[in-house]
């Protein structure tokens, strides 16, 4: 099923996946994407029709010349294959599957005498193909032609002192935790991960470091530490450069053993 | 001219970070020292002159002036930056053609044509960075919001109307397909160039 | 002196938003066209002469040369800056959430979690108001500048420190705010002298 041309058998035949009680073992003929990056096809298309437009352009044959059942099995081989190996489908693709299906029926059923007058059912498809193909050509001039801080600068010279004039902007507080919760909810819902939010006495210790970085670069561990802090002070410090490092924000130094710990940038901040 | 009134104008248009109008260089000014708009222009067009000999030019786009550096130094500038802009994804570009040539469009419009359901980011991105804009709501169920392009989406691309964007690319003549199609009448709609022409 | 040197370190000074050490300026060309420091020096002092016509002066700060507006022509461009939205925008106000809990943090960053890249512009506006710097760079490709919030903005919101900022409603990581956030009515009980002095 999945094999839609007839082949000269391979020497050694790797079962690829099982689709439907069918040993799959060759990729579709055109399919130049290796098979462990199926995954790249669904970010190389821009959709199910950029993906139908780049089957027609591989059998070399005009949008107009569509050959529906050919396509039809050629697109739903790559469908079913991403299924089996689990390759997470946008809905758009399987809709598109469908909606082929239906067409190659159609095609296929004896068309009466009074029918005739009406459309090839390819018609529709062939003009979505087209339309498609037009933006999808467009957009690629539109990429190419010259934009800000991409192929050309504004130029932006350094302000001069002065008060905004505006009378200040009404935020507060609850205005700035609401928007980051929602921004966190929002990123909920599209990635498993949530970012882990340190303390923020954590965070604020970190950026106190880095600021210390930019004058001293060098700094002698011990320094950081204030015994006016305490000991939650210290602990506070000692996280702030634990995640410093993790990030490779900064180097814990020795020069001689049991000399005095320093740490500095990674680099040079300038 | 007055010295102080071009040094003023140039600083303004050094720093803005914006493309600034005549009126809102104009509104700079007190009442009693108001350059008009001949002499904003005039100022302008000696800056334009100065400029020959610069980095920056003075260019002119869908929201008003702006100083640029000159193209042909871009290889030099964009090693400034740190950070590559990062480039737009191909269903940003198509969503974005799609509102520039077909505005003023709704979401799902946009969808039946690139066969992709598109998601609230993508929509809500194009709109924070200024690009696209709800210009109304069809009157179908649902309302759905209609979008268009704004000024600040021709700025990005340096241009000043809608018009000087490439020419959006035929659709390919029916009766091609009508050789394949020999049980059909001429039944297809004819698209109409002038619906999708931005160029008339 | 090579005219065109002279436009690309213009343009360059013009365009960085940031000072720019010889060094620096040395860099942004190839190996077989770099000038010297000399030249560059040459070049500063005649970018200097021209200025003094000019709405911007040469500066030499701390990290580097810039090129800055005329202090004398800030009620100018103040009035540039009036014009804006009396609110921040919902992008700027995310931004601003994110470097305020999760500082220090890359623009990149930002864009990850939002999903949505953000202006060159929003950043030069949220540095301009003085609510948040650079602290320092990741070491990763691009070294992209790291933000931190400012005392300016702690100052904004009557806060003395990072910690008295709201806890974040409904989110998992909350029990983790909690060691070092006690709620508002416990702290006053919990309080111990040590503690007060660990962020001053």
């Amino acid at each position: 099923m999945v094999d839609i041309k007839t082949k000269i058998p391979r020497q050694e035949e790797l079962i690829l996946a099982t689709v439907k009680g069918e040993n799959v073992t060759s990729l579709p003929e055109d399919l130049y994407v290796p098979p462990n990056a199926l995954e790249v096809l669904l970010d190389t298309f821009a959709g199910p029709l950029d993906f139908l437009l780049y089957l027609i352009k591989k059998q070399n044959i005009n949008i107009t010349d569509i050959n529906v059942e050919l396509i039809t099995e050629q697109y739903t081989s790559y469908i079913n294959l991403m299924e089996a190996f689990q390759i997470e489908l946008a809905g758009d693709y399987l809709v598109m599957a469908a909606y082929l299906a239906e067409l190659k029926s159609r095609m296929l059923l004896p068309r009466h005498e009074e029918e005739l007058i009406e459309e090839d059912p390819r018609a529709e498809l062939i003009h979505r193909l087209q339309e498609y193909q037009r933006f999808k050509q467009i957009s690629e001039k539109l990429d190419a032609i010259p934009r800000l801080n991409r192929d050309f600068f504004s130029s932006s010279a350094k302000l001069p002192e002065f008060q905004i004039e505006t009378p200040v902007v009404e935020i507060s507080l609850q205005d700035l935790s609401q928007s980051l919760s929602e921004v966190m909810q929002r990123m909920e819902q599209s990635k498993a991960h949530l970012i882990n939010f340190e303390q923020l006495s954590t965070r604020e210790r970190m950026s106190e470091i880095l600021e210390r970085m930019k004058k001293e670069s060098f700094i002698e561990f011990s320094s950081l530490f204030s015994v006016q802090e305490g000991r939650l002070g210290v602990v506070v410090t000692f996280l702030a450069v634990l995640e410093l490092i993790k990030d490779s924000l900064i180097e814990i130094v020795q020069s001689e053993e049991f000399g005095p710990i320093h740490i500095k940038g990674i680099k040079e901040v300038h | 001219m007055q010295k102080k009134l071009l040094q003023i104008i140039e600083a303004s248009l050094l720093s803005a970070s914006r493309p600034l109008t005549i009126e809102a260089l104009q509104a700079i000014f007190e009442e009693n020292e108001k350059p008009s708009r001949e002499e904003i222009k005039e100022v302008l067009k000696e800056i334009e002159l100065q400029s020959l000999t610069r980095g920056v030019e003075l260019k002119l786009v869908s929201s008003g002036y702006r100083l640029q550096v000159r193209q042909e130094f871009s290889p030099y500038i964009a090693k400034l930056w740190k950070e590559k802009p990062k480039s737009l994804s191909k269903a940003t570009l198509e969503t974005l053609s799609l509102i520039a040539y077909r505005q003023p469009i709704t979401r799902g419009e946009i969808e039946d044509i690139r066969g992709v359901s598109i998601g609230t980011q993508l929509i809500r991105g194009l709109m924070e960075r200024g690009w696209i804009k709800v210009v109304g709501h069809r009157d179908v169920p649902g309302r759905p919001s209609l979008y268009s392009t704004t000024k600040e989406f021709l700025d990005y691309f340096g241009l000043q109307h809608l018009r000087e964007l490439p020419r959006l690319p035929d659709l390919p003549e029916v009766e091609t397909l009508d050789m394949n199609l020999p049980l059909e009448k001429e039944e297809h709609e004819i698209e109409q160039p002038s619906k999708d022409s931005l160029h008339s």
